[in-house]
């Protein structure tokens, strides 16, 4: 049993690390909050705030595992949430009953990943890089929002009770956006680390001509990571709106780097081929952390936003002098052998 | 195929020099840039009477050119094969930074001075960091950077704004020299230099080479950390220079000045053929193409297109630019395709 | 193959500028009903052009915060209402951002369409002053409304309501949900937003001044939510594990509506009072989370700044202290000097919206 | 299985011109030819990686078209490439499995214990005792080498083919690989068995066909053929014919080397270099020759030792402190680390020196072209003219290019890591006289290289490496396959070399 223990911290030394930097951390805040930071009520709204952002962890994560990286989820977000309430709001009666919440959701996931596809085609079949593809298919998906929309913002009043109930409904005393995050995490978990086609993520990741020789469609593989990794944006978009009970043309804005850097906290390697589900998850709370802790610190406004950075940077460092340290065992072994 | 002939043909002595070909001449990127620029001045000017207006046309020019004087340091970046994000924020620092020294007394040109190495300092960060972990990526670093630059500026000035310059500050903005601006005037200057620079020297061969094959230029003996290194900081110089210009024609400096900036100046760089691989692209190219963006914002401006629809046609815009090049590589496979090229 | 590719370049870049154009006329397609002003402006603004290219028809310009805030449509609304009966064209632009740099390119059009009128709400106090100025070197007649730009770059203000006004009755709405006794907090918009900043001040002042009235209740902390809806609830969130803050006073409407639906969500004790649109409040006025709040009447203020500008444009006054005119429906009013310099016209005292009247309003904008 | 006339044609070159072939079931059949004689293209075009421009391939009498990779292996066809497929930052078990992991249970999930315990299997009968959980980025080449031998056998393929799979192993690994194969044979399995080394071909194959410049040149039954026989077969003539005489003088010493170590690389390289001396450097893929040559260039710094040029110690930290010195280095993959291959020839020449083309800083590509196509001549680079890209050039005049880029600067000292991979015989042959010619004209040139006969043909003196120490020395007169072979495997275990 102990020996158990030992190897699964031995296989997953940076993310024993980063638990015990979040416990840490918890424990720090805490007491210099004067114990504001560890009440349940705060750390319900913690991960529920957290919940959107690792579930668009979820998806950034495959697609930064192969090497690429997107820039559009923001616009996504903002979009599918737009689509999935304007919907909703035209099917509204006067009783205020409308389309199950349900079916919004399934659409505003479909509307991600058409995103998505979009991306991943351009990417894939058109040679386009990434982070060019994207920083273009951000605009244009903004742009569409804006013209959905039409300028005006959807807003609770527009909204079936039972599609707010979704953000704000409990099960078993847990709120649902956390578990459907929990279920996106669970998935994600078996897609990326017992199914082939998940692993094959890892193979093209880790070496293109590789994983073409030995018979990977390349290209079907890239597309599907910016497949998911919109439907995700999607599901996060429409939970978004859902939370805040408001869809606006900016919905998101500047989302994309929270998501991105929250998976560099989890140690996906961004040069690709690494990484794994419960770091990412891990990062993603790390973040959320942040984002609730530094106003509870009281820290003023104008601080945060360096701090944060400088710990995402602080982490980034720290990873890559990690990784240094263990090829250099590697060699040792070698010079021994 | 045709490659095989010139084997099956080849012969002991070797050419060195090649007759001019104006089929090679116009086979270019760049002719389909300016087909561009002149398509889009037409339907511009066939749009809105008020767009052909000289005085207009350039104060538009004067607008987005704060943006034009990123564009080049800009392209040496991604020339390399890497791309830098952080710009934005490096401005906002250097611009929140000297209107802070000049309020504190300093003279203004000790405080131009200033902004300029705040924003060469900045560039250094970036680039120490890529040197020094290489296996960070630039993406992720000059990440870190803009949310970390722009954090320093909103500490150092909060709520407030810094401002009230000297009257002849407002020039550099504004100014006119004759009905040119003066802002147009620097932008060129800084064209030339560039030009020169990237075409005419072993500095610009160099970056090409380590833009197209990083490894072979280590091995041919080029100091690629060097040159990376003071790409950056070049970056950033320039970045302090643009805040300059920006701080004037804004008259007052926020930490959240020039949100958003890298995306539109790197949506130029790549648009004017800069290939995002690295190694490819000319400096002719990006100047057109800055000129296509910027007049092509400000057409569909004077037309009222509500700013969200500008927002898709520039998205839609840099997309296809890249598409295009790669078009061939494609779809050469298809028969159609082929059918097509004869 | 370059032919092929130079020509495939021309048929996508026509495609997308034409889609651009047909985009904006095509809005109120897209956006059916639900967004009727979007509508109205998009189609105004093609007309627009044409007029102004053919007769010598004068274009009054509204320039709003950005393209996508409904309180700037609604005041759009005003603004369009008032300029068809003047029987002008109104034009409606903002930037996709709410920056200052992206105004001032969109300042740089208008004067290039010679409008006669720009009336913007400005993102930055100073940073529109150089490119005002030269609209007005240019004989363009500039107002500013709901939130102002320095006195040398408008020939008038459209105050929405006197900020004394605004920062006192909000301090004393909340003392009194509070019954005297209970910590108040400040939401804000971002820390750089003018006018908020001034209602701040004089909240702070109320408070000052009248110390001994308000000594149970200091004004613990207050925060910005950057007027955008994650950071806005994060804030609220950090606000309430402080248990002496009993009020919140959120003086702008994304932050009010974020803060309301947390503390509705939680159904928490806190009150909530500020400025919001009644449309988006109106749940939480209903059910009591913010027993009432304050505003005015945005479509007013439209109105009354398309008169404003028409008097500066037509009726030969300069905009300085003791001018008057009329405003339509509105009647006669009268330019007073501002307190931060310059020149304004009043709208009014900001109005209540309670439990009682919020049904009819919720309506209405 | 059966291939008619294939033909594959790349820009430039004709790699296969229509190669038949026959495969029995359950037989070895070795496929033999130098460097570039087309072996890796026939592979690729089996597994279809790539697909042949022209003829068919049968399958126990019926046609089939490989489009990709994934036709062949539905066909069950497995390989074994000479530069591994590997994926460095998953485990060895991955590696193994990828693309055909078992899955079990209504979620179709890997259950890796299983598959972990499967990995540890094959390994041991490799006997190799490597923890299958180990990422394969930190195993040697070696052990990637029996990873990439268990992933073949681990696909149970009817037809399995291994190309250069005893490349880099030790003489008891090449023993376990043989039974390993001699198992798979007889149940069965026809396997496709590419190797430089005659011994593995007579200790395994039941057949061998020779390829020659990607022509067929014959197909014989091992026991028909005699060694010599076949070499001429492989070579097109005399092999003694290919390489120039040995008649130059050597001068006094130009670069010496001392206890030069880098940790997991290499330990304690010393040996010197004479003037207008060819200097060969033998032994496995992966004993760490490159790396040390590496070390001397500049490009990964060797962590102590010391380095002599004409007797004065120096520094070299990076490359152009080398090529400042005189040392230039003729890296082992041309196309990644020698050319930048959408320039034109004489940017890549020039491109080593720019200094030389300078008037005030402004480059002066008139000067480039000119002294690009002295070298170019020279060389008898093959091309119309300076202005071609070097994509479009054969292996062969690719690495000349790069040769004329060394020869841009002014240098002492030429080290020429593997210069004939990949190359056509003709141009190899080229390659040897302007060696010989470079060697007589004073430079010190030391060539590393795999193939054993060059570096017998070529050198002055022999120096041997195995898991990156220096094994052993030898004069050129004295050197023979079976020395070299001996001294490169590891001398302790000195059985029977047949």
């Amino acid at each position: 049993m102990n020996g158990g223990v030992k190897r699964i911290i031995s296989q997953n030394v940076r993310e024993s690390c980063l638990l015990a930097v979040i416990f840490v951390l918890a424990v720090a805040v805490n007491i210099r909050s004067g114990g504001n930071f560890l009440t349940a009520r705060n750390l319900s709204d913690m991960f529920v705030e957290t919940s959107i952002l690792a579930i668009l962890t979820m998806g950034m994560m495959s697609v930064i595992i192969t090497g690429g990286i997107d820039l559009s989820v923001g616009s996504t977000m903002a979009l599918a949430g737009m689509v999935g309430t304007s919907v909703l709001r035209d099917s509204m009666n006067e009783a205020g009953q409308g389309i199950s919440p349900i079916l919004i959701i399934a659409l505003a996931v479909g509307i991600g990943m058409l995103a998505g596809l979009l991306n991943g085609i351009l990417i894939s079949w058109f040679h386009v890089l990434p982070i060019i593809a994207t920083l273009g298919t951000m605009n244009i998906y903004r742009g569409v929002t804006y013209l959905v929309s039409g300028g005006s913002w959807v807003l609770q009043q527009n909204m079936t009770t039972s599609f707010m109930a979704v953000a704000t409904g409990k099960l078993l005393g847990i709120n649902n956006l956390i578990w459907i995050a929990l279920v996106v995490f669970a998935v994600n978990f078996y897609f990326l680390g017992y199914a082939r086609t998940g692993r094959k993520i890892y193979a093209v990741g880790n070496s293109l001509e590789s994983a073409a020789v030995s018979g990977i469609n390349t290209k079907r593989t890239i597309t599907l990571t910016y497949v998911i990794a919109g439907a995700m944006a999607g599901l996060a978009g429409i939970l978004y709106v859902c939370k805040y009970a408001a869809s606006q043309g900016e919905t998101a804005t500047g989302y994309e780097l929270n998501v991105i850097a929250s998976c560099v906290l989890g140690g996906v390697s961004v040069s690709g081929g690494s990484g794994k589900v419960h770091g990412a998850i891990l990062g993603a709370i790390l973040f959320g952390m942040l984002n609730n802790a530094l106003p509870l610190l009281k820290i003023s406004p104008f601080w945060q936003e360096a701090i944060r950075g400088l710990i995402i940077l602080a982490s980034i460092v720290v990873n890559a002098i990690v990784s240094r340290r263990s090829t250099r065992k590697v060699l040792e072994r070698r010079a021994i052998a | 195929m045709s490659k095989l002939q010139t084997n099956v043909m080849a012969h002991r002595s070797l050419q060195n020099e090649r007759p001019f070909s104006t089929k090679r001449f116009f086979l270019q990127w760049e002719w389909m840039l300016v087909l561009l620029f002149i398509i889009i001045n037409v339907i511009n000017t066939f749009l809105s009477p008020n767009y052909l207006v000289f005085d207009s046309i350039m104060s538009a020019i004067q607008m987005f050119c704060d943006k034009a004087i990123l564009v080049f340091p800009m392209m040496l970046v991604i020339l390399v094969g890497d791309i830098d994000i952080s710009v934005a924020s490096i401005m906002a620092l250097s611009a929140v930074i000297m209107g802070v020294g000049y309020n504190a007394g300093l003279p203004m040109g000790a405080a131009i001075l200033l902004a300029l190495c705040v924003g060469g300092a900045c560039g250094f960060v970036n680039g120490i960091l890529l040197v020094k972990f290489k296996e960070l990526s630039p993406m992720i670093v000059t990440l870190v950077g803009q949310i970390v630059f722009r954090g320093i500026a909103s500490i150092i000035l909060e709520d407030g704004a810094a401002g009230s310059f000297p009257s002849w500050f407002q020039y550099l903005g504004w100014g006119y020299v004759g009905r040119i601006p003066f802002i147009l005037i620097v932008v060129l200057i800084e064209a030339v230099i560039f030009l020169y620079a990237i075409h005419f020297t072993r500095f610009g061969r160099n970056v090409y080479a380590m833009g197209n094959n990083e490894t072979t230029a280590r091995y041919s003996g080029i100091k690629t950390d060097r040159i990376r290194l003071f790409i950056y900081v070049l970056m950033g110089i320039f970045a302090g220079i643009a805040a300059i210009f920006l701080a004037s024609k804004m008259g007052s400096v926020r930490p959240s000045v020039a949100k958003g900036y890298e995306m539109d100046v790197i949506a130029m760089v790549v648009l004017g053929g800069v290939s995002n691989n690295g190694g490819k692209g000319r400096v002719i190219g990006v100047v057109i193409a800055t000129f296509i963006v910027g007049l092509l914002r400000y057409g569909l401006g004077i037309v009222n297109v509500p700013s969200q629809t500008i927002m898709i046609i520039v998205g839609v815009l840099l997309i296809v630019a890249v598409i295009i090049p790669n078009l061939k590589s494609t779809l050469g496979g298809y028969r159609w395709f082929q059918k097509l090229m004869r | 193959m370059k032919k092929f590719i130079s020509l495939a370049m021309v048929l996508i870049l026509s495609l997308t500028i034409f889609a651009g154009c047909g985009g904006g006329s095509s809005t109120p397609a897209q956006s059916s009903g639900a967004a009727a002003p979007a509508a109205d402006s998009s189609t105004a603004a093609g007309s627009s052009t044409a007029d102004s290219a053919t007769a010598g028809d004068r274009v009054y310009a509204l320039v709003a915060k950005d393209v996508n805030n409904p309180y700037m449509k609604k005041a759009y609304e005003g603004f369009e209402a008032a300029c068809q009966e003047l029987g002008v064209t109104a034009l409606y632009k903002g930037p996709d951002q709410a920056t200052p740099e992206k105004q001032i390119e969109i300042i740089n059009q208008l004067v290039a369409q010679n409008v006669a009128l720009i009336a913007v709400a400005a993102n930055d106090y100073d940073a529109l002053e150089p490119a005002l100025k030269s609209a007005m070197d240019k004989g363009i007649q500039v107002v500013s409304l709901d939130s102002a730009v320095n006195a040398n770059s408008r020939k008038l203000h459209i105050n929405q309501a006197d900020p004394e006004k605004i920062g006192r009755v909000l301090v004393q709405a909340a003392y009194e949900m509070v019954d005297g006794n209970g910590g108040m907090a400040i939401l804000s918009a971002t820390a750089q937003a003018s006018n908020q900043n001034l209602w701040i001040e004089w909240m702070q002042k109320e408070l000052e001044e009248n110390s001994d009235k308000y000594k149970d209740t200091p004004l613990v902390k207050i925060v910005y939510g950057d007027d955008e809806p994650t950071k806005s609830t994060n804030e609220t969130q950090a606000l309430l594990m402080d248990e002496n803050v009993k009020v919140i006073i959120a003086p702008t409407t994304v932050g009010m509506l974020a803060a309301g639906k947390y503390l509705q969500d939680n159904n928490s004790e806190v009150k909530l009072t500020g400025l919001g649109l009644p449309s988006e409040m109106a749940p939480f006025i209903e059910d009591g989370t913010c027993p009432w709040m304050y505003l005015w009447n945005p479509v007013d203020l439209g109105f009354l700044a398309a008169y404003a500008g028409d008097a500066l444009v037509t009726a030969g006054i300069t905009g300085a202290a003791g001018d008057t005119f009329t405003a339509g429906r509105m009647g006669e009013m009268a330019i007073v000097d501002a307190p931060g310099g310059g020149t304004e016209v009043l709208l009014g005292d900001p109005f209540k919206f309670e439990p009682e009247n919020i049904a009819e309003w919720k309506a209405i904008y | 299985m059966e291939l008619k006339n294939i033909d594959k044609i790349f820009p430039g070159v004709k790699a296969l011109d229509n190669v038949s072939f026959q495969l029995a079931k359950g037989e070895i059949h070795a496929i033999m030819g130098e460097n570039g004689a087309g072996k890796s293209t026939f592979i690729k075009v089996i597994t279809g990686v790539h697909e042949p421009d022209a003829g068919e391939i049968f399958l126990n009498g019926d046609p089939v078209r490989f489009k990709t990779p994934k036709d062949a292996q539905r066909h069950s066809i497995a390989a074994i490439y000479q530069h591994g497929t590997i994926y460095p930052q998953l485990s060895i078990t991955e590696n193994i499995f990828i693309g055909h992991e078992e899955v079990a249970g209504p979620l179709k999930s890997i259950c890796w214990n299983a598959l972990h315990q499967k990995a540890e299997g094959l390994l041991k009968d490799l006997s190799c005792d490597l923890d299958p959980r180990t990422l394969v980025g930190g195993i040697t080449v070696a052990e990637q080498q029996i990873v990439e031998i268990a992933k073949a056998i681990s696909q149970q393929a009817k037809i399995l083919i291994m190309d250069e799979p005893t490349a880099s192993l030790s003489r008891r690994e090449c023993e376990d690989l043989y039974t390993v194969a001699e198992k798979l044979r007889d149940s069965g399995v026809s396997i496709i068995f590419i190797s430089h080394r005659f011994e593995d071909m007579y200790r395994l194959a039941g057949r061998v066909t020779v390829l020659r410049d990607g022509k067929y040149i014959g197909t014989w039954g091992v026991d028909e053929i005699s060694n010599k026989d076949l070499i001429s077969a492989m070579v097109g003539r005399e092999i003694s014919q290919v390489y120039p005489e040995r008649n130059r003088s050597v001068g006094d010493e130009v670069l010496r080397v001392e206890s030069l170590c880098r940790m997991g690389y290499y330990r304690d390289i010393s040996f010197g270099l004479k003037k207008g001396e060819i200097l060969g450097f033998s032994g496995l893929v992966g004993a760490g020759r490159t790396d040390v040559m590496q070390g001397i260039f500049g490009i990964e710094q060797a962590d102590s030792g010391k380095i002599f040029l004409e007797e004065k110690e120096v520094e070299i930290k990076r490359p152009l402190d080398a090529m400042n010195l005189g040392i230039g280095l003729l890296p082992e993959d041309r196309q990644r680390q020698g050319l930048v291959l959408d320039w034109e020839i004489y940017k890549n020449i020039t491109l080593s020196d720019l200094t030389q083309f300078t008037k005030g800083n402004i480059l002066q590509p008139k000067q480039e072209r000119k002294k690009a196509k002295n070298l170019g001549e020279k060389m008898a680079l093959k091309a119309p003219t300076v202005f071609e890209k070097a994509s479009s050039l054969s292996g062969g005049n690719q690495q000349k290019v790069v040769v004329c880029k060394l020869l841009n600067t002014d240098l002492k000292v030429l080290i020429l890591d593997e210069p004939t991979k990949g190359v056509d015989v003709g141009a190899k042959s080229q390659i040897y006289d302007i060696m010989d010619n470079l060697a007589s004209q004073g430079y010190g040139i030391i060539m590393v290289s795999s193939d054993m006969p060059e570096i017998l043909g070529m050198c002055d003196r022999i120096i041997t490496m195995h898991e990156g120490k220096i094994t052993g020395e030898f004069s050129g007169e004295e050197a023979t396959q079976e020395l070299l072979l001996k001294a490169s495997m590891n001398i302790e275990e000195e059985e029977a070399v047949s």
